[in-house]
């Protein structure tokens, strides 16, 4: 494992209340501690420690289903590795893009002749190396086809897509690819159904407090006790407006506010919803703002087919919460109902 | 002198590498106005584990290799991409050149410069490293042209460089991360364009150092 | 639902950063909105919306095994109802012993006829609340035994067990009372397997951060930045020691220290291991604890049968980790491995 | 006079409950020193669920079972059982009298203290509400002895309860959640004595005042 000298120059572990060896060490340590717990369903490459595959992949037959990304989201990214969903990942350092050698040696781990699907967040970084990974692959023969999440909807306008960054959607992204595979789909039809996936998919973060990369040592932002951050990206990127802080019930309403024009949600329509903490807040109150997501949609006849509610996609220690909803057709309910098994989703 | 041994020219990347050293802290807090605070961090990290592998049999073209490589395959992030494919733009043109002149190292700096927009999709005006590097290479071209000296090429691209990345504290970023923050990202420099500055500033400093000779 | 118009004089939510309406709501609002998410395995009872209960408790020929406790710890205490797992439980404010009355509601849901084991924490109010709500149960004719958890060695000296607090350890003693129960043992022989799963359990906290009751406002107590309080309770209870802050090597090694002496865990004795982090500390940490663990026992010579890491028991919103570590025999090993469905422990 | 009318008291209890909704942030604090802060949230919310359920025709004894039943059935926690004993018993001894005068209340107050110490097992010195009732009982009984007059008998309870309530803070805590504090519990009140405190004060600041009629 690569040694880390050079950072600890101005490194104090005492500036944090954190569980931190030497910081630059977090994610090789982070992933050792992991794979030893998590033996059954992962296992880390010998020639690349920061690429962690299904112990099944590649998947005889099956159209293998990768991503990648920066660290700090646990359960994401590592945490949705496992049956029915994705087959290898790559691991960044804390909330910086994993190498573009990784990207291709999880796009390899996954590859069993069938293709690979790798579906990722929009993000600057992520796209220039999963770029040069599929290059990289595409010379060694691997057909690679790509899906960008771009669920946020308050992080460009709906006229601006390809500026819109992913989040939390993502996870419905990989548990509809991840089906779609399982259930034999070709490349083509993994890559459909998860583009679709995303497409019906819109979120929005509210930001409660900052977060603090161990490396970086102080908080990456601040968030002004007494307010909140609508629209927060999830490394803190600023949101759409900052206001006093709301109840739980305006926070669900402000978030509803604007994700079901976006796509349009219409009446009658059925989604799944999912309400993952940021890291920080308390589970049962984002129980609590469940209850008025679910309460608004009811009263706009729109059914929830099913849903979600827990830290899937967290940002280090920040306070707040992401609210992800996508409009299910019959496909994609079907791929969201299947069972699956990862650290991140169980379904029986 | 009007050129410089590529097989000498390690010691030039020794110096970029120590300037981003001692500058990861300055970096770090240029990127935590609009950013996530992490360029320091990332920049440190992968300019000196490459500075562990360079070696003294290496020359100019090889330390480049090596840049791009700590960068590429171990930083991952922005960076890697982005100064991956510069320094491996800057030793694959140079890797076959014994000396390297104001003309080559011209065309050197143009391909870099070009790469970096190829995989970063930026160009001037997005508030990007890409604000520091096209006026540094064009001050550096419109110098050559003027003069034929390649020294007063490279004070010329220094200071330009320097004009390019205080340009980009009016600007509003177009692209990454901070590219998110519309009307509210002014006013502060952009950090790749300050990481730029320094390494066009150290590595041209260093290479006058040497063309002084 | 009970209208709650008392407590609101005092109360500001703008003064926290989270995610509430009224405060002295929270509970019940949490409540409505863990059921409706997962109405798959849990309901409420009709007549005491404090008691929730697994939607096929109770089990026909099964012995029932329940728990309460305050609330504040998700997923502890009731997203431990499920299959193979506990068939209801009784839910208290924030921190706050459930009343006699949900004991009792609950322990009347999970009868079959063949007696119920309330396996409880050992905290004043919910011994005061069990004896009363056992009393009443027994005036029914329902047959009640109980196992009161004392996991936590740093609470009491190992000479004073029954001053031991219970704290993540529970998570281990409902597991395999669960599972004894679903393999069809009858009442004492459940109590028998879970008073060995506590008796073979050792725990230890370690706290970075205070957390903050809703209807309070404000830090419960506080911990120094720079500094870990060892062996912190599950409510901030103050611990054994305030140390300048460690790395996460060191706080691993301290609560082994405290922890494998106690027992003894001897070398060439197999465990199970859970990492619960207290609700703030990003999981990714808990990895990295996990990690040094797993090498301290490794040099002992003690075996890592199965581990668990993650936020299974937490403290709302306080940052540090619980250390629980479980000494396992044949027959603790078969029911730690029995597959299970909860929503916080999914087993295959 | 030396006795009040059952049908008529219920006033007594309003009192007390106004009296621990007034004193909410005062027991939080107090808790808040070596507990976890709470103890005046859970009073307050527990009396006053009771308050608004008393009603023009109840009487003392009526109150009394009204408290308790919202203790034990809606708060929980350590009040629950504690108080919702001390209530109980109180009604439960009280319910079939028409007049309740001082050896009567004395029998009233022994039962309900008892069985505090019973269903939570601490004793003087354990640093609990015991530590104010107990005293206050035993005043009470004392001066019944001496004088058999019912308003001193109170008043005395009132002035033991104070002092027990006071010699709580030289205790170390044996039970409940400070227990776990050692000796740093030393040198605060503990919080269970501080409401017993306020509510032996105003509930026989209450009868005194009908007995004074
Ligand atoms: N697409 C891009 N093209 C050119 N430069 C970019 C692009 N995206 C980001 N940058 C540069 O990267 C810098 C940030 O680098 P760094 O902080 O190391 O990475 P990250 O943004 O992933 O945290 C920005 O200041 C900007 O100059
Ligand atoms: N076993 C017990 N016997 C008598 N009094 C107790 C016991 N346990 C706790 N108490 C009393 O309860 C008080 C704390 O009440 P409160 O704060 O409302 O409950 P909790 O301790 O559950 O937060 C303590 O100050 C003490 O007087
Ligand atoms: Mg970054
Ligand atoms: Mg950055
Ligand atoms: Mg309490
Ligand atoms: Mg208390």
């Amino acid at each position: 494992m690569r040694e880390s000298r050079f950072l600890t120059k101005s490194f104090n572990h005492k500036s944090m209340q954190r569980i931190v060896n030497n910081p630059d060490d977090l994610v090789n340590e982070m992933l050792e501690g992991f794979v030893e717990v998590h033996s059954d369903l992962v296992r880390q490459l010998p020639s690349n420690p920061r690429v962690l595959k299904y112990i099944k992949a590649p998947v005889p037959g099956k159209v293998g289903v990768i991503t990648g990304g920066g660290s700090g989201h646990k359960p994401a990214f590592i945490g949705y590795i496992g049956e029915n969903m994705l087959d290898a990942v790559a691991a960044g350092e804390i909330f910086s893009s994993p190498t573009a050698k990784s990207f291709r040696d999880a796009i390899k781990a996954a590859d069993s002749g069938h293709g690979v699907a790798v579906l990722y967040g929009n993000y600057s970084g992520d796209n220039m190396n999963v770029k040069m990974a599929r290059a990289d692959a595409e010379d060694d023969g691997i057909t690679v086809k790509t899906v960008v999440a771009n669920d946020d909807v308050a992080s460009a306008p709906k006229s601006q897509p390809e500026k819109r960054r992913g989040v939390a959607g993502e996870v419905f992204m990989w548990k509809v690819g991840g089906a779609k595979a399982a259930l034999g789909g070709n490349l083509d039809e993994v890559i459909a159904a998860a583009q679709k996936a995303i497409d019906h998919t819109r979120s929005v973060g509210i930001g409660l407090s900052s977060c603090t990369i161990p490396a970086v040592g102080k908080p990456n932002f601040h968030i002004e006790p007494g307010t909140m951050e609508l629209g927060i990206g999830h490394h803190g990127e600023p949101g759409l407006k900052i206001t006093e802080i709301q109840t739980a019930d305006e926070m669900a309403a402000m978030c509803l506010d604007l994700i079901l024009p976006d796509l349009p949600f219409e009446s009658g329509c059925e989604v799944a919803v999912l309400v993952s903490g940021l890291g920080a807040t308390p589970v049962s109150e984002l129980y609590v703002f469940y209850r008025k997501v679910s309460q608004i949609l009811k009263a706009s006849q729109i059914s929830i087919h099913r849903s979600y509610v827990g830290n899937y996609f967290t940002s280090l220690d920040m306070m707040g919460v992401t609210l992800t909803v996508m409009k299910l057709d019959d496909e994609l309910k079907n791929l969201i109902d299947l069972p699956c098994n990862s650290i991140g989703l169980k379904q029986f | 002198m009007q050129y410089f041994i590529n097989s000498e020219g390690a010691v030039v990347l020794s110096l970029v590498i120590k300037s981003i050293q001692e500058n990861k802290d300055y970096l770090g807090a240029v990127d935590g106005e609009i950013g996530d605070g992490d360029h320091g961090v990332n920049m440190n990290k992968g300019f000196s584990m490459a500075g562990e592998r360079i070696e003294a049999q290496h020359g100019y073209s090889d330390a480049c290799k090596i840049i791009a490589e700590a960068l590429m395959d171990d930083i991952g992030g922005s960076m890697g991409p982005l100064y991956g494919s510069f320094f491996k733009t800057l030793w694959r043109q140079s890797r076959n050149l014994e000396r390297i002149d104001a003309v080559e190292y011209l065309g050197m700096l143009k391909a870099a410069t070009a790469s970096v927009k190829e995989i970063g999709g930026a160009k001037v005006g997005d508030k990007t490293l890409v604000d520091t590097l096209e006026p540094a290479c064009a001050a550096f071209e419109a110098e050559v042209i003027s003069s034929s000296d390649f020294d007063s090429a490279l004070a010329a691209s220094i200071k330009a460089a320097g004009i390019g990345r205080d340009s980009t504290k009016e600007m509003i970023a177009q692209v990454g991360r901070s590219a998110r923050l519309g009307e509210r990202s002014r006013g502060v420099l952009d950090a790749g364009a300050a990481s730029s500055f320094i390494i066009m500033e150290s590595m041209h400093t260093a290479i006058r150092a040497i063309l002084h000779g």
